[in-house]
């Protein structure tokens, strides 16, 4: 079963419904933010979103209602501050409420990566002495039955879709991405169903130093979309605009300036 | 030359690093801490990023943990997993380099929420990031965090990254490889834990701080060591070399809230 | 810790002693026969052999009365048929008796990962059904905390020293190879001390796609051993030479036929 | 065009495999017929092999799961934990392609050891290698082997790779992913599991070749299907593509070992 090659509308259309499970990663780099907004173009609602660095790209989803509940390790706008969104969510209900399930990065990657491997849960050395446990699901201990020390066990995250950006695919929809490659493999291999958009569809795949390369028949949509990372960036294509991260703070602080920006740049934007 | 209290803190913690050593870095103080280390003293110092950049050498400070330049300039990029597992988890690497917006008087490190109710949190901060496991797991650990009696309590809300819990024996019993929070630096002294105890303890203060200000600005009965050191003033060199990086730094300098949260966690 | 580069005979007698447990991995690409053969010519008794596919090198040193233990999980002549050295120890104690501990390429690389993570045990769903749990040491049952699930852990393994051979050094003991990369990076990590012997020493290690990149400080030694691998071959330099893998049968079969070869191209060949 | 029993086999082995499945491809017979598949009916089978090359496109038939071709041509090459955990385990490839040394009546396949004490082998084979999970995961599971009292026992000595194990609902008590195996193609004909009994059942049988003979050849009284059928001959073209193939293989053909115990295991 190759990936289908489809308009982004088209991808998010037939792979997110409203009450699934989504997962979009890209670790800083590759962050799918066009996609992102065509997920609050198309009004879904009550989803679960899973993603280790909620940033701007999920500020903006929870602040425009989409989501229900969060998983993640670190929400934060890197290096800038809060997210406003997010803690106006957490904290105040608006615009609706939203459970959280936070976990240690680690933990997070080890869920994915047990997700991907079709295990039930993954260990680790992690969380031991935290208040993590006592307020996360998911988390248990194990113990070696070799050496009889207590060990940490996690939950596998299946999502039920991923969504990630990529520099290039080929027609045939083998995805490539290099750089800082984060977690996106683990994420789209644990999920049911997948979205890649990228910057360029080509004819060959070309090695590239430091490459993944997600074959076809592992993925579901391909989207070409060209700059679909920004503000974050896809290295040799784009540079992450860190004005916007540093802008994002005032825009987001306020729900009627969010709203208006959202207004301008997400629902009339169609791509 | 004269110098902020910031740039006091930043050029100590460099100073607590050596060349060669293997540092596993979040951003913000750290991050300056690190890359000031290296452009000084510690050319050969490795800076690991939790992004999968191991050896990373940043010629310009980056705002974030996953920024071009750090692929770039690494000699090795791995995935998040590989980094957390195969690097991280093992005790590979000598110093974990810290935030906090909340310590306690064991050294444990909140970055999760404010207030005792975790459900309705006073203040919700981003979380844990890489933070517990490099508090577990790095040979030693070095936390940079502003004090105050808010930041410096008695006990803290939520403990994120464990340091020695509630004293003596705590993390052994745990099976925690590192040796935990060796070094607390602030931006008025330096605090180490008592070997007996585990609890901080100023044994460094900065030249022009009275003790009486540093135990203002704690949230409980902070011991003094009785070979209180007063720590050397910044040099021309090492003020000119922080300079020149918080310089190419993007804007976050000039947004208030640049140097608050994000620092809480490992990135 | 930087690696030290020194020559193959200084590399092997400061890494590997006798009654060592040793793991020389290379999955048919990259396998380090010149270190192989310098513990032979070094006389090194009683190792605990470890590869997951031990193939020619491992029926040389067995044959050579180098080892007392091999575990591993596929012990063959690739496409050509039996280790007769290895057989002739199993089966009839020549030279010297040969204790084994065999798993699955599954089992063996789960147990390469969970040492290279720090971690006493490593989970996956294998084994079972199968006779292997009841002859073989290190396999236990678990039951994920989570969905009641049964699944087989396997014990770690930390050899004392891990031997490769990789395409690339530079001057400061940074480590590159690609093509087939194996086990190779897990064998390092999992292992106490490293050789690592290499086809080039360079100036600097530009990008190569699929290389994987071990810094010099997570390796002990570096030798600089062009054409080490042979017959296996380096992706880049030389080819598998086929023939001798095809000749080796008949070399192999006999023990005089064996000696004769071990007189002639290890005892009497220093590098 | 004449044709030797191994051809009959292998194209027969050749002809179960369908264009965009995946396969994941022991060396020997198993590579032999993927590869003719792939150069016949099947241009877009993927191979997949245990040295973690995905996709590859060999022009010329690999001696080894590792030979350079295969990473040359793959779409792309990945770490052998990797292939297993990522790849292999979730059951994400139709195909596995096994041989044997033994094989039993349910479909159990022994390559680790010929005798009934383990630690005193009568013949000691290469063992497991990747087949037991690939026994376990794959969505099914076809067995080439060339038939004999000596290969087709009523009990495997050792059970190195799991088929139906004692029969029915085996597999489901393991919550083994794979349908098992659900076609053994040797040189006389082809066995399927019965769909009440789970024992292999002749259901195909090659040109020219009387069940006397099978039966002759198997260890337990062999079952034959009520519709028996008997098996098309290689075509022309499948002669012709086969025997290109094998002439690009280095001179192992002329090794008679070549074709023993390594089909054993999954390379």
């Amino acid at each position: 079963m190759m990936a289908e090659i489809l308009s982004l509308a088209e991808a998010i259309a037939a792979a997110v419904h409203d009450g699934d499970s989504v997962a979009m990663e890209g670790f800083t780099h590759l962050i799918p933010h066009a996609a992102g907004h065509e997920v609050i173009r198309q009004g879904r609602r009550d989803l679960t979103l899973i993603r280790m660095t909620p940033d701007i790209v999920y500020d903006q989803l929870i602040g425009a209602g989409c989501a229900s509940k969060l998983v993640f390790s670190w929400a934060g706008n890197p290096g800038v501050g809060s997210l406003h969104r997010f803690r106006d969510a957490v904290e105040r209900d608006w615009p609706v409420p939203l459970a959280i399930e936070e976990h240690s990065h680690a933990g997070m990657a080890n869920r994915y990566v047990a997700g991907a491997s079709g295990l039930p849960f993954a260990i680790l050395r992690g969380y031991r002495g935290t208040s993590l446990p006592a307020h996360t699901a998911g988390v248990a201990e194990v113990t070696c039955p070799f050496t009889g020390e207590k060990l940490t066990a996690v939950a596998a995250l299946r999502p039920d879709v991923a969504v990630i950006h990529a520099q290039r695919a080929d027609r045939l929809g083998n995805v490539q991405f290099w750089g800082i490659t984060g977690v996106q493999k683990e994420c789209v291999l644990a999920s049911a169903r997948s979205v890649v958009t990228v910057e360029e569809i080509v004819g060959e795949l070309d090695p590239r130093p430091g490459a993944v390369v997600l074959p076809s028949w592992a993925v579901s949509y391909v989207a070409h979309v060209p700059g679909g990372a920004h503000p974050s960036y896809a290295l040799g294509y784009s540079a992450r605009d860190n004005d916007f991260y540093l802008a994002w703070d005032a825009i987001s602080r306020d729900r009627e300036t969010f709203g208006a920006w959202l207004d301008e740049h997400v629902y009339t934007s169609a791509r | 030359m004269s110098y902020t209290a910031d740039e006091m803190m930043t050029v100590t913690a460099a100073r607590a690093l050596r060349d060669g050593m293997t540092c596993f870095v979040g951003i913000g103080l750290p991050s300056e801490a690190a890359n000031l280390a290296r452009s000084t003293h510690a050319p050969g110092l490795v800076l690991i990023y939790e992004s999968g950049t191991i050896g990373a050498k940043p010629g310009a400070l980056p705002l974030s943990i996953g920024d071009g330049v750090l692929a770039e300039t690494a000699d090795s990029v791995v995935s998040v997993p590989e980094i957390f597992n195969y690097w991280l988890q093992p005790g590979r690497i000598d110093v974990g380099f810290l935030g906090a917006a909340q310590l306690d008087r064991f050294g444990n490190i909140n970055t999760t929420v404010i207030g005792d109710d975790y459900a309705e949190p006073r203040v919700r901060l981003p979380g844990a990031g890489g933070a517990p496991e490099i508090a577990a797991a790095c040979r030693e650990v070095i936390v940079v965090i502003r004090q105050s009696r808010r930041t410096f309590t008695e006990r803290a809300d939520f403990v994120t990254s464990i340091g020695f819990g509630d004293g003596p024996g705590y993390r052994e019993r745990l099976g925690l490889a590192g040796a935990g929070p060796r070094r607390v630096i602030t931006d008025l002294g330096v605090l180490t834990p008592d070997p007996g105890t585990c609890e901080l303890v100023l044994t460094g203060i900065y030249p022009g701080i009275e003790v009486g200000q540093v135990r203002e600005r704690t949230g409980w009965d902070l011991r003094v060591a009785a070979g209180l050191s007063v720590l050397p003033a910044p040099s021309a060199a090492e003020l000119t070399a922080l300079r020149a990086l918080i310089a190419t730094m993007p804007a976050a300098k000039a947004v208030p809230p640049a140097r608050a949260a994000p620092e809480g966690a490992a990135r």
